[in-house]
């Protein structure tokens, strides 16, 4: 049914229509919303046999989501930031019990300085946490992607991270289309636990496992996020005759017949970045956008045959390793081991900094006039705020545009 | 359940598989510690096992057990001195046991409802002759009836009993008491023949062909002392004043009687005296912790007004006062004289100095070694240096109690049932002493000692009605209840609930307990909190 | 007629003891006994833990006639029964994180709640959840306390051995003054723990004002087992504080981890009470009361206490902390089932100004 | 595609009114989107929302930056705030103000085509009709009644949805006089 809703509302009707048996909730900004909404489902009782906790910290509410997962009920929370750090001990432990809890991130950076706005440091900060990790580019994406993450994340046996970007998406005011209980409720089946913990069985979880058989463990675990590419597509591919969407999935590719150049996006931007190709595709400027979905499990081989001989590609990333550079171009560089094919990540969009038509539009133009000449570029850098510092202590002072990575490494040496 | 996770997720109670019992280097071990109250009984009591029977108010059970060892439970339970009491452990908590009392209760609870003692389940056809009817012969008598044998008792009294009958006064022990306990041995075939004193114990024996003779014939004879006297004054021993008042129930007697000795025979003379309307003083040579009376009887006596003249003998007699020397005790506690005098009146004086064996027969016997005025017995096997005679009680001992007795006629039984049998007696091996220092004190209930009612002083002057009367089922129960089962286990649990790796097997009611070695780790927390000090923790061999 | 007669020779010091009725023993003495936690777990010989553990679970089962599921801390109890590929539990049990037993207790009890309400069943199983002191009292603090303010359905029991013993005896807030960890070392001239350091976490849950908060101790099992299952019959947040001794930790012998319980009791070191809505309901008096020294010499931790060299003025000052706890909680007195107890800790503080 | 920029300040409900607006879009079977600038205002801070209406799915998600339509609600931003920054020169502005257009934006008046530039006394209206000083409704609808892209029916539906019952009819009543305000003028 079509609603001109907000975003964290059509999560939360997403997430009520999962039926899930016991929701817990700490505030943390953009994610307040979300939680809010399911919390009053709750109490109007439009969720039915639902416990909804207001846990005293992040750590408790992931805390109390092992416990109801263990325990056999659907299990769902919400955070995002420093709240997502607060939780990391026991998201690590939720994956390691397997237990399929599905959790918003309404990403968000991560302090300090602290910084309310969007980007994806969070998220991608819990990139070995064993979680299934799934970015979603619009409200109805996130909408539809919940729903779908519920049947992974239990068909995996592995909990999902539904990445949404902070009031970009969470706070904006769209076109949705919810599906119905009764479609959802054919597609999602009363949750059937492969084991949890009951009287009638007992069994012991979470038992300490030393030399002998860690290594082992780990790579079962590791063989479940192998099987969770496959279910990914499969879940989505059922998700979607059902309902019409075009939601979910590994990645998405648009306009990637040619392309001269591919960018690979993830999240809210992904949007913007389409209309601008449009434009620039009348320039007679072509090219690509891959939307990757799944982050964990990273889809190598999908992704290889996405950008298929394609010879340049960007990553633009909302997030990079301190002392080191980008996060996804590595990854695609794997991707693309031993074929012909230039990998570069352009950092953009921290700390919600906006991302306009017109940045994609500066990068695709420096890309293809190769002025990107390294693999780590800042592009949207305001050099006047930077030097209102560096020029004042050290009297080290930036030309304005894109800042490479050799630009810090000389300013430094100088 | 469907699949589970690996290694993360595990199935109940799989640890069974890993036993702890290799770590131990330490073991638990029950031991079975020897009770001071049963070490301490002459007649060689089981206390501990009768009371705990008790204890559960099983009252046959308990009776049974006790009579193994003792036929005359409602006799002891009156006259015993019950030194047991003085050894038991509960002593350093608050107050020992009421062992005697209970004894008596369980004594008594037989006797109403009418409890008697198995018949032999075979009969052997050998024939034992008893000389004597006493606390010894009776003890024996009856011991060897239950071991099948005949036994003929030949006693010079009109009644049977002995010292219990002629010594001991109706006011500690009712007759119709003695009698039904002698009557439920006769019962099981024990022939008493009463007012016939054996001559020739020899011919006795061979005439009636018996294969074994034990003499019992006690101690029947008041020592007599030599003191200076005008013809006048009367002086008797004390065992024919008991005697006199047993068979007629009275005595001519002066008014004021001096009862000259210290012993337990005194205090039951001059208590004997008092309830007949004299006004009895005891004379003795040492002063009251050096008397050898039982305390009880002795503070019984005080509170019915007999007074005593300690440290004093009597030098002369006269007609109605006696000339008294007083003596001084040296470092070792022997009285001296001082050579100082004085008078106290007095009509009569009663000896009560001793007792001595009648002679007269036994010293017949060719080739019976005597010691003194007793028979000289082999302590093992109880036999005189005569083949097939043997001996118990006051004649062969010095240690002249009625427990001792029955205790001398119980070994003395038994090894002439290993004589016939053609086996040499031995007695049974001692287990090691159930300490105190060996024991958990603090899991025992604080628990009052329950004391017995008695006829109060004032009434029993002029009565031989028994002064003590016996505890109420519930204070025998709850006395038996205070006993502590020193070194035996009591089945509390313990041990069973404090073991930190469930390594101990409960047997179930009765049965006891197990170690489970394939998990006991040795940490010996069992025996530590074990109150009764029955787990011991010994080295593994390694 | 029997019946009756009320004593038996250890009456209820003990166990079981034969001569009691069954219904007036201890489970523990009973031989089908749930044994929650059974043989074949690694802890150390003697461990007080271990003990505490099977009293407290075992008494709650048979309260609940076998409807518990359990949440394990990280921690000793945690490692040592259930090290892959053994188990030493017979009952469902769940371990996570270090600090987080009391919420993965609460996320268990709501599924439970909302299982039952599914299967149309009348009662849901109940929940336990357990940690050691430092679990509990430290890193685990704000979770427990979040359990405690919703007043969420769920036992939580902090087995307190009074310092870190799974990672080699550090201090923890329980750790009592003067001791030895490793950690707070005897050397120095204030040698072990600081004064007036650490917290009285009994006292915090009461005053969270949740149904039902108790102190117990493997030395009196009867306490122990009545307190476990009276706060089975609560519904809502409840805390129960077991002194469980470390014969590692303490340094004592194997075989005096009950002893050293019961002179923990009987000193007035531990406190033994229970308090219903944040009101202290009853007290357990001491029996026979100890010197704070008889308590000491036990454990080596306190040797410096207890040699020649030994400070009388620290024993003094432990034995005023005794003696304050007798005041406050009228451990020796009949009237004081009243008090408004004080954490030992304020007078530590008081005393060392 | 339109694009809507709402100046206000916080209190005044110019998110709400963004998102009203695209409700009413929604009614008529437009494509819509709005969202506020994020950041934690607080009451009184200058506040500013954006919305889009469009035919087609609207995929940005990019700030308005160049506004073809730009709503004031509070003309006490005019000194402080570029509120007009980055307006399409053909595009249109609505302040809130009972003054003529040319008293209150002199300058704008002479860089927008005339008859672009309008004032309306939507708080007056407001505090007549509802008693607060909400000026959305009034706002919307002045919108409505320059730009013709919504129907003043829509924006009313839209605040009644929303707000059942008195304060959706007082929003709607108050939407109607701004409307036929702008229409009279």
């Amino acid at each position: 049914m079509l609603k001109q809703i907000e975003g964290s509302l059509g999560v939360a009707e997403a997430v009520a229509l999962c039926r899930p048996g016991v929701v817990c909730a700490y505030p943390i900004s953009p994610q307040t919303h979300i939680v809010e909404n399911v919390g009053k489902f709750v109490k109007t009782g439009t969720l039915k046999d639902c416990d909804f906790l207001n846990v005293e910290s992040e750590f408790s509410a992931m805390s109390v989501a092992i416990g109801s997962s263990a325990g056999g009920a659907r299990t769902y929370t919400a955070t995002a930031s420093q709240g997502l750090l607060f939780m990391v001990e026991g998201i690590y432990s939720a994956s390691g019990l397997g237990l399929p809890i599905v959790m918003t991130v309404a990403s968000r950076a991560i302090g300090g300085p602290i910084n309310i706005w969007n980007d994806h440091s969070d998220s991608l900060s819990q990139r070995d946490s064993g979680w299934l990790q799934l970015f979603c580019e619009s409200n109805q994406d996130a909408v539809d992607t919940h729903i779908m993450a519920f049947k992974i994340a239990e068909t995996v046996g592995l909990p999902v991270m539904v990445c949404m970007d902070g009031f970009v998406l969470t706070h904006a005011f769209e076109r949705l289309d919810i599906p119905s209980q009764e479609v959802v409720d054919k597609f999602l089946k009363e949750y059937e636990p492969n084991e949890y913990l009951n009287t009638s069985e007992p069994i012991s979880m979470g038992a300490m496992v030393g030399p002998e058989a860690f290594t082992e463990v780990r790579i079962l675990q590791q063989r479940k996020m192998a099987r969770a590419l496959k279910v990914i597509e499969d879940v989505t591919k059922e998700y979607r005759e059902l309902t019409g969407s075009k939601s979910g999935g590994l990645l998405d590719c648009y306009n990637c017949e040619n392309a001269d150049l591919k960018l690979i996006i993830l999240g809210s931007s992904v949007g913007t970045a389409k209309d601008e190709i449009d434009r620039l595709k009348k320039e007679g400027i072509n090219v690509g956008i891959i939307s990757l979905k799944s982050f964990r499990p990273f889809p190598y081989a999908k992704l290889a045959e996405a950008i298929g001989d394609t010879k340049q590609v960007i990553c633009l990333e909302r997030a990079f390793s301190f002392g080191g550079r980008g996060i996804i171009c590595p990854e695609v560089k794997r991707a693309m081991e031993g074929k012909n094919c230039d990998i570069k990540t352009v950092v953009a969009g921290l700390g919600g900094r906006a991302i306009y038509g017109t940045t994609i539009n500066g990068i695709v133009k420096n890309a293809l006039d190769g002025k990107f000449t390294e693999e780590f570029t800042f592009f949207d850098v305001d050099a006047s705020v930077l030097n209102s510092y560096t020029q004042k202590t050290e009297g080290v002072s930036f030309p304005n545009g894109p800042i490479c990575q050799s630009q810090i490494d000389n300013s430094v040496n100088m | 359940m469907k699949k589970k996770a690996f290694a993360v997720t595990l199935d109940p109670a799989t640890s069974l598989s890993n036993h702890t019992g290799s770590w131990r280097t330490l073991r638990p071990v029950n031991v079975f510690k020897l009770p001071p109250c049963n070490n301490q009984c002459p007649a060689g009591e089981n206390i501990q096992q009768w009371l705990y029977y008790a204890g559960e108010g099983d009252y046959e059970h308990a009776w049974r057990v006790l009579t193994e060892e003792n036929p005359l439970p409602a006799c002891m339970g009156r006259v015993c001195y019950h030194t047991c009491e003085g050894k038991c452990n509960r002593g350093f908590l608050d107050e020992s046991v009421g062992i005697n009392s209970v004894e008596r209760f369980l004594g008594d609870y037989a006797l109403e409802h009418n409890l008697g003692f198995k018949m032999p389940s075979r009969e052997t056809g050998k024939k034992v002759l008893i000389i004597g009817s006493g606390p010894a012969g009776l003890s024996a008598a009856y011991q060897l009836r239950r071991f099948g044998h005949k036994v003929h008792i030949v006693e010079m009294g009109q009644e049977p009993g002995g010292m219990m009958r002629y010594g001991i006064p109706v006011y500690r022990l009712p007759r119709n008491i003695l009698d039904a306990e002698i009557k439920r041995i006769t019962d099981m075939g024990v022939e008493i023949e009463c007012g016939r004193k054996v001559e020739n114990i020899e011919a006795e024996k061979k005439s009636g062909n018996y294969d074994a003779v034990i003499l019992c014939l006690g101690a029947s004879i008041s020592t007599n002392v030599d003191i200076p006297q005008g013809d006048t004054t009367s002086i008797l021993n004390a065992l024919n004043v008991l005697g006199e008042i047993e068979t007629r129930g009275d005595i001519q007697i002066a008014r004021r009687v001096a009862v000259y000795g210290g012993g337990n025979t005194a205090v039951d003379v001059a208590r004997s005296l008092r309830r007949i309307g004299a006004e009895p003083i005891i004379v003795y040579r040492r002063n009251r912790d050096k008397m050898p009376a039982n305390e009880e009887e002795m503070d019984a006596a005080i509170e019915e007004g007999i007074q005593v003249k300690w440290l004093s003998t009597i030098a002369e007699a006269r007609k109605d006062s006696l000339k008294i020397e007083k003596m001084v005790l040296d470092e070792n506690g022997k009285p001296k004289p001082t050579g100082e005098y004085e008078e106290l009146p007095a009509d009569a004086v009663v000896l009560a100095i001793g007792q001595n064996v009648d002679t007269s027969v036994i010293s017949k016997i060719s080739g019976l070694n005597m010691e003194k005025d007793s028979v000289v017995i082999d302590n093992e096997t109880m036999m005189t240096s005569v083949d097939g005679i043997f001996a118990a009680g006051d004649c062969a001992s010095t240690d002249r109690t009625v427990t001792r007795a029955i205790g001398m006629g119980k070994h003395a039984a038994r090894s002439v049932n290993a004589y016939l049998n053609g086996r040499a007696y031995k007695k049974a091996e001692k287990h090691e002493i159930a300490k105190f220092e060996d024991m958990h004190p603090w899991y025992y209930t604080d628990a009052p000692k329950q004391i017995r009612e008695e006829l109060e002083a004032a009434r029993r002057c002029g009565t031989f009605d028994e002064v003590q009367k016996g505890l109420t089922e519930e204070n025998a129960v709850f006395e038996a209840r205070r006993c502590l089962s020193c070194g035996n286990c009591m089945e509390c649990d313990n041990c069973y609930g404090v073991c930190p790796d469930s390594a101990i097997i409960k047997l179930g009611a009765g049965k006891g307990y197990e170690f489970n070695y394939d998990y006991c780790k040795g940490c010996g927390v069992c025996a530590q909190e074990c109150p009764c000090g029955h787990i011991k923790m010994v080295p593994e061999q390694i | 007629m029997l019946e009756k007669i009320k004593f038996y020779q250890t009456g209820s010091n003990t166990v079981g003891n034969r001569m009691l009725n069954p219904a007036m023993r201890t489970i523990q003495a009973s031989e089908d006994r749930p044994n929650s936690l059974i043989s074949g777990h690694r802890a150390c010989q003697g461990c007080g833990e271990a003990l505490g553990a099977r009293y407290a679970i075992d008494a709650a089962m048979k309260a609940t006639n076998g409807q518990i599921m359990l949440v394990n801390a990280t921690g000793c109890l945690e490692v040592f029964s259930t090290p892959y590929p053994e188990s030493a539990w017979q009952i469902p049990w769940i371990h996570s994180l270090f600090g987080n037993a009391a919420s993965v207790g609460s996320g268990l009890a709501a599924a439970a709640r909302i299982l039952a309400k599914k299967h149309g069943q009348e009662n849901a199983p109940r929940i336990i959840a357990q940690g050691g002191d430092g679990g509990t009292t430290d890193i685990g603090f704000g979770p427990l306390s979040g359990m405690f303010e919703r007043n969420d359905d769920v036992l939580y029991i902090c087995y307190d051995n009074e310092a870190y013993m799974n990672t080699g005896v550090q201090r923890s807030s329980a750790t009592p003054p003067a001791a030895r960890t490793a950690t707070t070392q005897l050397v120095g001239d204030a040698p072990g723990a600081d004064w007036g350091k650490g917290k009285d976490v009994p006292l915090i849950a009461m005053a969270h004002g949740i149904p039902y908060v108790a102190t117990a101790t493997v030395a009196d099992l009867r306490d122990l087992e009545n307190k476990v299952t009276k706060a089975m019959s609560f519904h809502g947040a409840r805390y129960i504080q077991i002194l469980v001794p470390c014969p590692l930790g303490w340094g004592l012998n194997s075989s005096s981890t009950v002893t050293a319980a019961r002179l923990a009791m009987e000193t007035g070191f531990f406190p033994v009470y229970e308090a219903e809505y944040g009101k202290v309901t009853s007290v357990r008096k001491i029996r026979q009361k100890q010197p704070v020294l008889n308590y000491l010499k036990l454990q080596r931790r306190y040797a410096h206490l207890t040699g020649k060299k030994a400070d009388p003025n620290v024993v003094a000052r432990l034995q005023a902390m005794c003696d304050q706890n007798i005041k406050n909680f009228g451990l020796l007195d009949d009237d004081n089932t009243e008090a408004a107890p004080v954490a030992i800790q304020a007078f530590e503080r008081n005393q060392s100004v | 595609m339109l694009q809507i920029r709402l100046h206000g300040r916080g209190g005044q409900g110019v998110v709400t009114a963004a998102e009203m607006l695209t409700l009413a879009a929604f009614y008529e079977g437009h494509h819509a989107q709005a969202f506020p600038s994020f950041g934690s205002e607080r009451t009184g801070a200058p506040v500013v929302a954006y919305a889009r209406i469009d035919d087609k799915e609207i995929r940005t998600h990019e700030p308005i930056s160049k506004p073809g339509v730009v709503l004031v609600q509070d003309k006490t931003l005019l000194g402080s705030v570029d509120v007009f920054g980055g307006l399409d020169p053909n595009g249109f502005a609505i302040i809130n103000s009972k003054d003529d257009p040319e008293i209150v934006v002199p300058e704008l008046c002479k860089f927008l085509p005339k008859g672009h530039v309008f004032t309306v006394p939507a708080t007056d209206f407001a505090m007549q009709k509802i008693g607060k000083p909400l000026p959305g409704a009034p706002m919307l609808s002045a919108l409505a009644a320059v730009t013709d892209i919504l129907k003043l029916e829509s924006v009313q539906k839209a605040f009644q949805e929303r707000y059942p019952g008195k304060v959706g009819d007082a929003n709607a009543e108050t939407a109607a006089l701004a409307y036929n305000y702008i229409k009279g003028v």
